[in-house]
């Protein structure tokens, strides 16, 4: 079991990685930027993400892809996050010409959770949003096209929230799927 | 003009060549198999169906607990090294074929046979409880039943 | 048209969002049709749905539905420890699992900080590029059954074939493999590994121009597929497209050599860019032919990383109750179709509190829908075609 | 029909002459029948060996003995028992005419082919005309086919063949007017016994129209690829390509309604070929003088027909098919124009350097 407290024991990593995160150096210039908007920088290892309110999530996500200095032209991944209380949404926002990551995180509240859509500023968060729409329930506004794309549209529930239910096999063949 | 006459000399030479292809492939062997009468040697890793042999099981349930799947069922009886097991049943219709569970068992109870033809007759048979039906010994076979897949060089870090 | 399941059509009408005016003009007087290509459809590769608005031949809108493969990789994610979900990965897309399974592998490793010996990256390496090479046969020959020539097909499976031998050899399966792992691979290599390795690959060029022959440089082919369904470099990478299709578009990127994780700065090998020669920039042939080129770069990549196994461990040590710190990782490795990439949010415990899959192919297939417009339904085909879907990935 | 007079006058007297004939020509049918399903059984199952072996297989083996011959006729066998599914919507009526429609299209035609000097079923004057007519029907069927269905992708389908095979009837029968031209006669007879001697009077090969001029030779590719496109193989199957409308026109077909579809295609695939043979490739003469032929004609016949079949099976496990615009472009501005232009090329040659 020693192994598993050598695991456990924060050191850096090893492995060969060039995946180049800027988000710490983000932080700053986003904070003089937007103010209270962004919120704080998150210590996980070994990712780390900035906190930012929904509300300014258009902007700064619009700032990062046009600013000469960051230029995240595609936005890799759009993920929810279940964290009890609240529900998050994560965006890997990647610059080619950079080559460097920022990670954004934005926090909602479980009972309405709503963020606004970057689907007009990156067309990849199109199907991206709508599967997060699908999975965890978290309504985009804005967005042009918020269906379920995974999932059968009759579908009830979100199921990678925490607190979803399966629903039984009698319960599907009365919904008849 | 011009183009039409490139166009067509090209569609023409490049499909010649291409009729060269397919016809030095006609007379070339085929490489398949006739299945049932022709069969492949199979590699000695081969992933086949998961076996238990029930005489070496110390139900000590750590195919169970690392199966991704869920597809073994074990109930075992006595303490220690008496250990056996009454029933182990692994559920076919569920397995995945990972080799997983061979890699934990500490006995090498465990293993994936040979036996890659997953045909079945009929559903009850592909859930095979292998304490009423245990694997008839082949006494070809002493290899595969004594070293499973994953044993690292340096002993057995068992994962 | 008279009544082609008018009823039917309602239904699909109402989950497209349709306005209601434009239904009206649909269902009465309009000279369109409303299509169902799949879920069963041949060339759609999987269980993908794509609904055509077409006006005779020519499609005015294809609006893509998926889901039909859902395995719910992500909520299983969340269930199963680290190590398990390997099996899971193979899965997702099952045409390249050792990749998939590197890319999970590689994930966990730089969330718990574990250094992977020497050995199994280059024997990563080696099994990775032969089931990239394995990948790209399949959408070779499948493509080429797209647009109707049929012998191609077989004869990449030939080749598919033998590298699958090859895989078996040391993994013990054909499709789903489950060999690399959290560490380091499962198993070392076999002795007769590296020889046949470099068997098939001596005559495994020759092979590939014989297809190239065959089929890539076919005047008839390069008709059917030069200039259709153009993508421009902006747009792929707006909408997230990675991988052979953001190569063909003229983007000069690959993890491989732009982020080399592993050991890839050590081989000398060239990114394949689609050049357009047959016709613009990003069409259907390019798409076509960086994955055939990239074939060839398979080739000197794995004949280079067998030349350099290092003698050594092929597993580091992984506790057997693995649980890594808390915190979140993000990681992606060049698949075959694009970007794999991995979001896992651990809390210390032995399962993820969060797995995301951000599969290649659900970005890639985004685009579909654009590119489709004003377009022959052959062509529509061939588009899909090039895009090498693996519905298992799309769908997860 | 010399045969049936002398039937009547020596033998069935007492019956009135029609039932005679109807007799006569219900014998000659069943046995042109016969032959149809034998082509076409032989024909799919060299179809099945051939792509087998291109493409690194082996094909049917075990059915028959030697290479599987069989497995066709337990194919057969196997479609016929084959439940028949008409679908619900299906217009019903037109949906169980297509497949005889199709089969007979290509039945009728066999006809008119001369298999020797006197092998032939009906000496017609109009030979050629004829079986171009008689291909035709097979279009109508298959458009019937494809909206009967009442699928979509059989409409389209249907829809495509219309547009193909009417647009290639026309380089079809361009591509074969310079060799009628030097016939002098649509009969297929007299067309294969004016090919025993060319130019200067060489015989055999020397003879065929298809080394007479160089515009006969462009006549004979041009109408070879419209004989492809008609009869509906690989790279212009695009009424059934099986990718982009999963089958076409036949999507919905089961049973022995699909094997009438099956072996129509083989069917047309012989007459074609027997076409290009008769009317390019001296029919019966061989490759040497007729004085010195010691294959029987019918053999003769049958060996070069067998020759283009194979290279129509040969050219569909090689190439990818064409888009429907492209193959439309291909007729209108390539096929036909060039047909013209061998007619008046073959008129000027023949007016020049063979004084005719």
């Amino acid at each position: 079991m020693n192994q598993e407290a050598k695991a456990g024991e924060p050191k850096p990593p090893v492995i060969n990685n060039s995946m180049r995160f800027r988000t710490e150096e983000a932080f700053p210039v986003l904070k003089s930027h937007f103010g209270d908007a962004v919120r704080s920088l998150s210590d996980t290892r070994p990712d780390r993400h900035i906190l930012v309110r929904p509300g300014f999530l258009p902007e700064i996500c619009k700032f990062l892809r046009d600013d000469p200095d960051w230029q995240c032209n595609m936005l890799h991944c759009v993920t929810g996050l279940d964290q009890a209380e609240t529900l998050a949404v994560v965006y890997h926002l990647f610059s080619m010409p950079k080559r460097h990551f920022v990670v954004l995180k934005t926090e909602v509240l479980r009972d309405s959770p709503m963020v606004p859509t970057l689907a007009h500023i990156w067309p990849s968060a199109d199907w991206l949003e709508r599967e997060t729409f699908d999975l965890f329930g978290i309504v985009f506004e804005g967005h042009p096209d918020l269906r379920r794309i995974l999932l059968p549209d009759e579908w009830i529930g979100h199921p990678l929230r925490k607190d979803y239910e399966m629903p039984t096999h009698e319960k599907l063949r009365e919904l008849g799927l | 003009m011009v183009n039409i006459l490139q166009e067509v000399f090209e569609g023409i030479t490049t499909s010649l060549k291409g009729m060269k292809v397919t016809l030095r492939e006609l007379f070339s062997p085929g490489c398949t198999l006739q299945y049932p009468d022709e069969r492949r040697i199979m590699p000695e890793r081969l992933r086949g169906m998961v076996v238990n042999d029930p005489s070496r099981c110390i139900a000590c349930n750590a195919c169970v607990n690392v199966c991704p799947v869920g597809c073994i069922e074990c109930e075992g009886e006595g303490k220690g090294k008496e250990r056996r097991p009454i029933r182990f049943a692994i559920d076919y219709r569920k397995c995945c074929w990972c080799a997983l569970c061979t890699e934990v068992c500490p006995t090498e109870s465990i293993f994936m046979s040979e036996d890659y033809e997953t045909v079945f007759q009929d559903r009850t048979q592909l859930i095979r409880d292998f304490c009423s039906n245990p694997i008839p010994p082949k006494p070809g076979d002493k290899k595969r039943t004594t070293k499973p897949l994953g044993v690292p060089l340096s002993g057995r870090v068992a994962f | 048209m008279t009544g082609v399941g008018e009823e039917a059509m309602d239904v699909d009408l109402k989950s497209l969002g349709f306005r209601v005016e434009e239904r009206r003009t649909l269902a009465s007087g309009s000279d369109e049709l409303l299509i169902n290509m799949g879920p069963q459809h041949p060339s759609t590769h999987g269980v993908l749905r794509l609904l055509l608005r077409t006006d005779g031949e020519e499609i005015q809108e294809a609006v893509p539905f998926m889901g039909y493969l859902h395995r719910c990789a992500e909520k299983i994610g969340e269930n199963v420890p680290y190590d398990t979900y390997t099996p899971y990965t193979d899965r997702l897309d099952y045409l390249s699992s050792m990749n998939n399974n590197w890319a999970w592998a590689m994930t966990v490793e730089k969330l718990a900080g574990i250094e992977v010996p020497q050995r199994a990256e280059y024997i990563r390496v080696i099994v990775a590029e032969l089931n990239r090479i394995a990948s790209h046969l399949v959408m070779v020959g499948t493509y080429g059954l797209d647009l109707g020539a049929f012998t191609p097909f077989l004869l990449t499976f030939r080749e598919r074939e033998e590298i699958l031998d090859i895989l078996e050899e040391i993994s013990g399966g054909r499709l789903c493999y489950g060999y690399i792992r959290i560490g380091g691979v499962t198993d070392d290599i076999t002795p007769t590994f590296a020889t046949k390795c470099r068997a098939f690959l001596r005559q495994y060029v020759s092979k590939l121009d014989a297809i190239n022959e065959l089929l890539s440089y076919n005047r008839i082919f390069i008709r059917r597929t030069a200039n259709v369904g153009p993508l421009s470099a902006e747009k792929a990478i707006a909408c997230g497209c990675t991988g052979p299709i953001l190569r063909a578009s003229g983007v000069d990127w690959d993890l491989r050599r732009d982020e080399p994780y592993s050991i890839y700065d050590k081989f000398d090998w060239n990114v394949c860019v689609g050049k357009g020669e047959k016709g613009q920039l990003g069409d259907t042939w390019d798409r076509y032919m960086v994955r055939v080129r990239e074939m060839y770069e398979c080739v000197k990549i794995c004949e280079q990383a067998l030349e350099g196994i290092p003698e050594g461990p092929f597993r580091a040590k992984v506790p057997r109750n693995f649980k890594p710190p808390a915190g979140e990782c993000y990681f992606r490795a060049e698949n075959p179709r694009g970007e794999l990439a991995f979001y896992v949010v651990s809390d210390g415990s032995k399962r993820p509190v969060r797995v995301k899959v951000r599969g290649p192919s659900f970005c890639n297939l985004s685009v579909v829908q654009e590119l489709s417009r004003n377009m022959l339904v052959s062509d529509f085909v061939a588009v899909v075609g090039s895009f090498d879907l693996v519905m298992g990935e799309v769908d997860r | 029909m010399h045969f049936v007079p002398y039937l009547h006058e020596q033998f069935l007297s007492a019956w009135p002459a029609s039932v005679v004939v109807l007799l006569v020509a219900l014998i000659g049918a069943g046995i042109m029948l016969a032959w149809v399903a034998l082509v076409a059984l032989v024909a799919v199952w060299a179809e099945r060996k051939v792509s087998a072996h291109m493409q690194a297989r082996l094909g049917p083996i075990y059915v028959g003995g030697f290479h599987g011959w069989l497995q066709t006729v337990a194919d057969g066998l196997k479609l016929f028992l084959k439940e028949d599914i008409i679908p619900a919507m299906a217009d019903k009526w037109l949906y169980i005419q297509a497949p005889v429609l199709v089969f007979g299209g290509a039945f009728l035609a066999y006809a008119a082919i001369p298999f020797g000097p006197k092998l032939v079923v009906s000496d017609l004057n109009i030979g050629v005309f004829y079986i171009l007519a008689m291909s035709a029907i097979v279009a109508v069927g298959i458009i019937m086919a494809g909206w009967a269905s009442h699928n979509k992708w059989s409409l389209y389908g249907g829809m495509r063949t219309a547009a193909q095979f009417l647009s290639y009837e026309i380089p079809s029968a361009l591509h074969l007017m310079p060799v009628i031209m030097y016939a002098g006669t649509l009969n297929l007879g007299e067309i294969v016994r004016s090919q025993e001697t060319g130019l200067f009077g060489w015989a055999g090969i020397f003879g065929w129209y298809l080394f007479r001029n160089p515009f006969l030779f462009l006549s004979f590719i041009c109408y070879y690829i419209s004989s492809l496109a008609e009869t509906n193989r690989t790279p212009f199957d695009l009424p059934e390509t099986e990718s982009e409308l999963v089958a076409g026109y036949h999507t919905e077909y089961t049973g022995i309604r699909f094997a009438f579809f099956f072996m129509a295609e083989y069917a047309n695939m012989f007459v074609a070929a027997a076409l290009s043979t008769l009317l390019f490739c001296g029919g019966w003469n061989g490759v040497l003088s007729r004085n010195i032929q010691y294959l029987p004609d019918p053999v003769v016949f049958l060996l070069k027909c067998s020759a283009f079949i194979f290279l129509t099976m040969w050219l569909r496990w090689t190439l990818p098919r064409f888009r429907i615009d492209q193959l439309m472009a291909l007729c209108w501005k390539f096929l036909i124009p060039l047909g013209l232009l061998n007619i008046v090329g073959s008129a000027l040659w023949m007016y020049i350097f063979e004084q005719v």
